[in-house]
């Protein structure tokens, strides 16, 4: 990827570029298929069910057909709804968590774009998905859908402060917001960061959840509560927009906690570099993934309250030490 | 594959219009407030576009730019904190009813 | 002593300002003394200098400077002083302005409220127009101008009748166009010439070798800025004096406010108009001043006619009063127009045989007015039965007014016209016609309001005390006195008019 | 060396002339920790007298640093020269007497219930005004100004449950970002022309680039650049907020704002434009004769911005009924008064303009010291709540007309020297119609002012009960007072060592010079 | 290095376009399958099943708003600490402790807004 990069445009790298990001998508799509029909089955073993078995062999063919069954189930606008809005709103969260993983680094090979800002991109960018989220539980013009989108946006922004904050502690420590420098830092170091930056790792991974709305976070759901939240009146495949958002987002933050905090493709032990990188950063990955479902089976839902505070008063503080200490020690070590 | 700088520069200087023409012609206070956003970007957009291909390209420009952020971030969240304890004393946004004082 | 004669002068005044400070508000008897009280000092010290004034003495007399201000331009800085001194053109108006504020003191026994605020605003005026006379230097001739405004505008506002604040508001804006216009003027000529001084401003602007003069010299000052400089001090004076289309607030002020008041902007405040144009105008500007003299004369003319004629039609004594000094002050102008030594003698006579006369006749129109409330012709009449010495002092001084012989009218507009016949007897002549009108107008008035039925009302009125007699005789003495012994006045004159005003022929 | 490579080249600079600077951030944190630590029901006065003695020390410190050679830090960043200390006195002066005026009206629990924030809001922007007297790099320039606008913002507000404040707040909020947004935008032109933003390195660029046809950029964003920094001074293109901002602020950040605020502006106004446009000279093709941009072509159109400000302002403050509002004209006013001596460019204009800020401040906080008194005596601001105040309080009133004297222009007052100085400006730059504005409409402003006056003496109040005057007011009336007549007796002293103390042409040297 | 820059971005470009395209092709495709008969009953907003009552565009507690502030103020901090981040390295001794001025002032914004219970839910 990287000789194609130095290349000027012309029509063969265009298409390699192109091809390559159709890939990944259908990649992305691959994931989130089967990550549901993993995340079925993870809770299912949790909690002594089987899980879906009846489509295809072991039940593989669920989540399949789930989305040929929202492909083709009637599209509903309600009449009070702001129709534009309503339509983008899908749109505008899904954007964002497909272009964050333009600068995913995979392995020190394989990579798309290899952006010098990479993770302020990153961030930024996943910042907009919550406008999504706003317009879509505003434009529906339902009592349950804003109050969802309300919730929704302020658990969102409360919980990116402290994400954002505590990879400063990463990025104090590599001087580089390239993701690809960042996993070079780590092996040179020799270290992966969530050792040095463990109060960072711990806080990003908790900010994450809330980020990702999952479990112990997973209000804006609440589905006793509000009915589902702001994507109550959407039907449909502009209702699997929203859920396919959300699993490309676990997709795009496990591998962004992969590349920060565990090596990214790193192996853990230098003699076990044989094995290639990129199934190295596919383990962690997955074991990233697993412990997000996890959590699902083993944690209450907060109150939101709750989360609040535990956002503002404990999260936000915890990494401003953080960055103070990082900087501390950095300067005394 | 590089633009012209001109072309950045025409991009500001419509946003700022635009914004000027909003910040002076609308009725709802925040879309005011929004109106001078938009000015305030067309600003960091122009000083982007001149730190990169102005006549002494450097990096001066981003540096300005982030302030120029911070501060219209912090303007806008008391424009809008103003706006709010405004609206509790008088449950309205409209800026043609905020006439209290002419005279 | 001698040195700083002019300055225990100028701020004698304030003197009394201090002790009435310290007086309670609560004894306006002693307030009322002490504010009179404090008028003789200056007075005194005035008298003093007269006595002590060397008539045959060319220029000023018993000049100081101090330091004042710098204004740092670049390593050095350009000083404004604070300089006094006396001549013969200033030393007759400085007893005239002593003499007037004590008389005004005691016409402002009449005066029925707040007497403490009233006598401290007073001196502090007093103190502006000696200051005014003593400057001989054109800031502190306009710092101390300013002195007798906003006081003024203090008492005409506060001590008068119905309509006063709308008066006090015309008298301020009026004066304050007048003196912003001057404040240019003498900005202008201190950045021209550097200097502030009165004297050597008109050495600079007179003498033949100085740069100022000398085309393609720096420095040289055109013609054309000459004139508009002239022009300019012109209408700054023009108001204060006042010349016909500004005369107006003169007209509100004599008609609202309290007559003590009158008497001294009457007697001293309108003078400073034509002491500063024989002063600047005619000192700094003498070919401008001769080439429109026609132009001043004419002025003169308009405002002695305007003034006399409206006086013929007016029912109210004060308003009355008014015009007829802007008639007077026509003759004022005439004189100066004449541009000889004759012309300006009497256009100072003028100022002071009219302070004078003015001064009486207002202290005249406050007695009646506070004994029968109201001074319109129609309503009065007969008075000549109830208050005699009144009504005969009354009639005396519109005598003088009028320009009876023996008296100072008769000297100053004599002269004043000798002067101009010499020059302009056209002009002259029409001039003249409003002679006759003052003696009409004057007579209608005075005759309206002392013969004929008296009204019932009036009849019990009392007559004149002792203490309030003494002003009065006091001021038609001096009348008197100057119309039979001119000299008191022109001598001191004689040589300074010489000095002051280079073009001027003999 | 060998500390300065662990401390980096940050700690070679002598970072003790920003003492002045410190203190004031030092105290404003302390004060805000303290807000938040102390009692809600205890008495928050003691802030004030907290802030008060930091004010005082910085100025000590300023006074300290006047005289010293050129020092600049940080790239010019931070830059103390003799305009600096000048303003800097002025504003700390202005918030000292804010500080003094405002213990007696935010005592009171129905004006302003946050009293801490209140007082470290203040400091925070005197910390930006300081910044903005202070510095010769638009980035650090525009941080102070944003500093101390949104500070007043705020402050304006601070009467949450009163809706003119909150609508007044709003209204600045509003034209206070159209105007930053402006000067950005002409900033950013300036900035894309030279490609720095430090002022002396754009100067130096700018004029080759102004010769080599790019004059009309530099015409467009000077006139941007005074379009929005006009807003600060309430000069014409942008005086319209002036009116109500001031009507509904609480008293004393109305005197904030006329006095620190506006003084604020003219420090950056001076600073940019005479570094940035100071050298820039235009080549006459056919006589080849050099003239400078500013002199003789900006300068004309300054000076119409100073003559529209001084007509508007007094034309307008003619009709207005409420004090407030008719000093907010008034300011407008004397904005063109004081944008004349940079729109004629003499000599002596630095000295003329620091002289007559000074009159002005003492005129102005002495006036507002007595309007708040008085409003809140009446609950009412219309001027005719002045009505018999001299039976209620003589010395209140005395005071009161020469503070009215002293912005009327008239002796003796400071502001008749300040007005007499700027005047000589017109007459030697030969401007005579702006002299001729400047007069005319100084008349024009007696009818006003002199109404506030005919209010006081010769009219009769509702009430003839003598008016309390605390002690701080009084203390702020006396002070003033007794400057506006030293001053306008005796102007030298005051001239003499602005002349010597702050000369104007550090602000073009080089550091240690 | 010029066409490094630009065709990363030109990458980034792509990505984004895609997740556009994705909706809308998706969305089209899926117009020619499913079925369409929007009646009266199904267009109703849903309300728990009964009639919604008025619309629910009304106005929300403040509470939102005011985290909002806060989050714009803190999250816009942070622009300040990414450079410093990176560029600690060059910068000496001298910087972390402006640094640390600056986090202080940013926690004692926190502490303010502890303490005046801005931070409280409900």
């Amino acid at each position: 990827m990287g000789a194609y990069l130095e290349q000027s445009l012309g029509l063969q790298n265009s298409l390699v570029f192109i091809l390559s990001a159709v890939v990944l998508l259908a990649i992305v799509l691959g994931f989130v298929t089967y990550s549901i029909y993993f995340q079925r089955k993870v809770l299912g073993w949790m909690q002594l069910r089987i899980g879906p078995n009846r489509v295809g062999p072991f039940g593989l063919l669920q989540t399949v057909a789930d989305v040929l069954k929202l492909l083709l189930k009637e599209d509903i606008i309600p009449k009070a709804a702001d129709k534009p809005l309503f339509i983008i709103a899908p749109v505008i969260a899904f954007v964002p968590a497909f272009g964050v993983l333009a600068v995913m680094p995979f392995t020190d090979k394989l990579h798309f774009a290899d952006v010098g800002v990479g993770l302020l991109y990153y961030i930024a960018l996943s910042g907009i998905t919550v406008l999504g989220v706003i317009t879509g539980g505003w434009a529906s013009n339902n009592k349950w859908a804003l109050i969802g989108a309300m919730r929704s946006a302020a658990q969102m922004i409360s919980y990116e402060i402290p994400l954002v904050m505590s990879v400063v502690g990463v990025i104090l420590m590599t001087g580089s917001l390239n993701l690809i420098d960042i996993v070079e830092k780590q092996k040179e170091m020799g270290m992966w960061f969530f050792i040095p930056q463990f109060l960072g790792f711990i806080i990003f991974i908790i900010a994450q959840l809330a980020e990702l709305s999952r479990t112990p976070f997973d209000l804006t759901e609440a589905e006793s509560e509000l009915i589902s939240g702001y994507h109550v009146e959407y039907s449909g495949f502009r209702w699997a927009f929203f859920m396919l958002t959300e699993y490309v987002y676990i997709f795009a933050m496990a591998s962004l906690t992969t590349v920060l905090f565990l090596g990214g493709w790193l192996p853990p032990f230098e003699f076990l570099s044989f094995i290639p990188g990129i199934i190295w950063f596919a383990l962690k990955f997955v074991a990233i993934v697993f412990f997000i479902f996890w959590l699902q089976a083993t944690f209450p839902r907060m109150r939101v309250d709750q989360l609040m505070q535990m956002g503002w008063k404990v999260l936000l503080p915890l990494s401003l030490v953080n960055i103070l200490v990082t900087a501390v020690l950095k300067t005394v070590l | 594959m590089s633009v012209p700088i001109t072309s950045y520069l025409l991009v500001a200087l419509i946003l700022f219009c635009i914004g000027l023409y909003g910040a002076l012609t609308k009725r709802n206070a925040v879309v005011i407030l929004l109106s001078i956003e938009l000015m305030l970007n067309a600003v960091n957009i122009n000083l982007v576009a001149f730190a990169k291909y102005g006549m002494f390209p450097n990096i001066s420009g981003q540096i300005f730019s982030l302030f120029t952020i911070t501060v219209a971030a912090a303007e806008a969240a008391v424009g809008l904190a103003i706006l709010i304890s405004l609206y509790r004393n008088r449950n309205t946004v409209r800026v043609d009813e905020m006439d209290l004082m002419k005279r | 002593m001698a040195n700083y004669f002019l300055i225990i002068l100028t701020f004698s005044p304030l003197l009394g300002v201090l002790l009435l400070a310290f007086v309670p508000r609560s004894l306006p008897g002693t307030v009322k003394a002490l504010g009179i009280l404090a008028t003789l000092v200056p007075l005194v010290l005035a008298l003093m200098l007269y006595a002590n004034f060397n008539s045959a003495a060319e220029g000023l007399q018993l000049v100081q400077q101090w330091n004042w201000i710098n204004i740092p331009v670049g390593d050095q800085a350009i000083p404004i002083n604070f300089e006094v001194g006396v001549d013969g053109l200033s030393m007759p108006l400085l007893v005239l302005t002593t003499v007037i504020a004590t008389i005004s003191a005691f016409a402002a026994l009449t005066v029925n409220k707040r007497w403490k605020e009233f006598y401290i605003l007073f001196l502090i005026v007093e103190m502006g127009m000696l200051g005014v006379f003593t400057s001989t230097n054109l800031f502190q001739f306009f710092i101390f101008f300013e002195f007798t405004i906003i006081p003024m505008f203090f008492m005409m506002g506060i001590w008068g009748y119905k309509d006063r604040e709308k008066a006090s508001m015309k008298f301020l804006l009026y004066n304050g166009v007048g003196s912003a216009i001057m404040l240019i003027v003498f900005v202008a000529l201190f950045i021209l010439m550097g200097t502030l001084n009165i004297e050597e401003i008109k050495q600079l602007l007179t003498s033949p070798m100085s740069p100022r003069n000398v085309p393609d010299m720096p420095g040289f000052i055109p013609e054309g800025l000459r004139l508009g400089l002239f022009l300019a001090l012109l209408v700054a004076f023009a108001i204060k004096i006042p010349i016909v289309p500004f005369h107006t607030w003169m007209l509100k002020a004599y008609q609202e406010a309290h007559p003590a008041v009158i008497m001294i902007s009457s007697g001293v405040l309108i003078k400073i108009g034509g002491y500063a144009l024989i002063r600047m105008n005619a000192a700094f500007f003498p070919e401008w001043m001769n080439q429109l003299s026609t132009l001043i004369a004419v002025l003169g003319v308009i405002n002695i006619l305007y003034g006399a004629v409206l006086a013929l039609v007016q029912d109210e004594l004060k308003l009355m009063l008014a015009y007829s000094s802007v008639s007077h002050m026509g003759i004022v102008l005439l004189g100066l127009a004449a541009m000889n030594a004759e012309g300006f003698q009497g256009a100072i006579f003028q100022m002071v045989s009219h302070g004078l006369i003015a001064a009486l006749m207002f202290y005249m129109v406050a007695l009646i007015h506070e004994r029968t409330g109201t001074s319109n012709i129609r309503e009065l009449g007969g008075l000549a039965k109830s208050m005699p010495i009144i009504s005969g002092i009354l009639l005396t001084a519109m005598m003088a007014s009028a320009g009876l012989p023996g008296m100072s009218g008769f000297i100053s507009e004599f002269m004043s016209f000798v002067g101009l016949f010499g020059t302009k007897p056209i002009i002259a002549a029409i001039g003249a016609l409003g002679i006759i009108l003052t003696a009409v107008y004057l007579l209608r008035a005075t005759l309206g309001a002392t013969f004929g039925p008296i009204q019932q009302k009036h009849e019990s009125l009392s007559d004149a005390q002792a203490i309030e007699v003494v002003p009065m005789v006091v001021l038609l003495s001096l009348v008197i006195l100057i119309g039979i012994y001119p000299a008191v006045l022109s001598e001191p004159l004689q040589t300074t008019l010489q000095n002051i005003v280079p073009r001027i022929g003999g | 060396m060998n500390g300065a490579s662990k401390w980096g080249n940050l700690a070679q600079y002598d970072w003790t002339v920003m003492s002045p600077e410190f203190t004031i951030l030092g105290v404003a944190t302390l004060l805000s920790l303290l807000d938040l630590v102390m009692n809600k029901n205890s008495d928050r006065r003691i802030l004030a007298w907290i802030g008060f003695i930091g004010i005082l020390i910085a100025g000590y410190f300023v006074v300290q640093n006047t005289g010293q050679n050129v020092v600049s830090i940080l790239n010019d960043m931070y830059r103390l020269d003799g305009f600096a200390n000048a303003f800097k006195l002025i504003f700390l002066a202005g918030v000292a007497f804010v500080f003094l005026i405002s213990i007696n009206y935010v005592d009171e629990k129905k004006n302003v219930k946050y009293s801490g924030e209140y007082y470290y809001l203040m400091l925070m922007a005197l910390l930006g005004a300081m910044m903005m007297a202070s510095s010769a790099d638009l980035i650090t320039l525009f941080v102070g100004l944003e500093l101390l606008s949104i500070a007043s913002y705020i402050l304006v507000g601070t009467r949450k449950n009163h809706i003119q404040s909150n609508e007044s707040a709003f209204k600045y909020v509003i034209s206070g970002g159209i105007a930053s947004a402006v000067t950005l935008y002409g900033m950013s032109f300036i900035y894309g022309l030279t490609g720095s933003t430090n002022l002396y390195v754009m100067a130096e660029r700018l004029s080759s680039v102004f010769q080599g046809g790019f004059d009309f950029l530099v015409y467009l964003s000077f006139f941007l650049m005074l379009v929005g920094l006009a807003f600060k001074i309430s000069a014409v293109p942008y005086h319209m907020w002036a009116p109500d901002v001031y009507q509904g602020s609480p008293t004393p950040i109305t005197a904030f704002l006329s006095v620190v605020s506006k003084a604020a502006g003219f420090a950056i106004i001076l600073r940019i434009f005479l570094i940035i446009f100071g050298n820039l000279v235009n080549f006459d093709m056919t006589n080849g004769q050099q003239s400078s941009v500013l002199v003789d072509t900006l300068g004309l159109y300054i000076a119409i911005v100073a003559g529209a400000s001084m007509i508007i302002g007094n034309t307008l403050a003619m009709r207005q009924v409420n004090i407030k509002r008719m000093m907010a004209y008034s300011g407008i006013a004397q904005a063109g008064y004081l944008l004349v001596p940079f729109a004629t460019l003499t000599v002596l204009m630095f000295e003329q303009t620091i002289f007559y800020l000074v009159a002005y401040l003492l005129a102005n906080m002495g006036a507002f010291a007595i309007i708040m008194l008085v409003n809140r005596d009446r609950q009412t601001e219309d001027v005719k709540s002045f009505a018999g105040l001299y039976h209620r309080a003589p010395w209140m009133a005395i005071a009161m007309t020469f503070f009215l004297l002293s912005l009327a222009g008239l002796p003796i007052s400071a502001g008749f020297f300040g007005k007499f100085y700027i005047f000589m400006s017109t007459i030697v730059h030969s401007s005579y119609w702006l002299a001729g504005i400047m007069l005319a409409t100084s008349v024009v402003s007696y009818f006003y002012y002199f109404g506030v006056i005919r209010q006081m003496y010769m009219r009769p109040g509702q009430t003839e009960a003598p008016l309390k005057v605390p002690f701080t007011v009084a203390a702020v009336v006396l002070v003033a007072l007794a400057g506006t007549i030293a001053v306008g007796i005796m102007p030298d002293p005051v001239l003499q060592y602005i002349h010597h103390n702050f000369p104007l042409q550090q602000m073009f040297q080089a550091s240690g010079q | 290095m010029a066409t490094l820059y630009a065709n990363n971005y030109f990458l980034v470009v792509i990505f984004l376009s895609l997740g556009v395209l994705l909706p809308v092709v998706a969305l089209t495709f899926g117009r020619l399958l499913r079925p369409s008969n929007p009646t009266e009953e199904k267009r109703k907003t849903y309300e728990s099943g009964v009639d919604p009552v008025g619309s629910s565009w009304v106005q929300f507690n403040v509470k939102y708003y005011i985290f909002a502030l806060l989050f714009v103020i803190f999250d816009v901090e942070t622009v300040f600490l990414y450079p410093w981040a990176v560029a600690y390295d060059s910068l000496g001794l001298f910087a972390l402790v402006e640094m640390l001025i600056f986090i202080t002032l940013l926690i004692i914004g926190l502490i303010y807004a502890w303490k005046k219970k801005v931070l409280e839910w409900n």
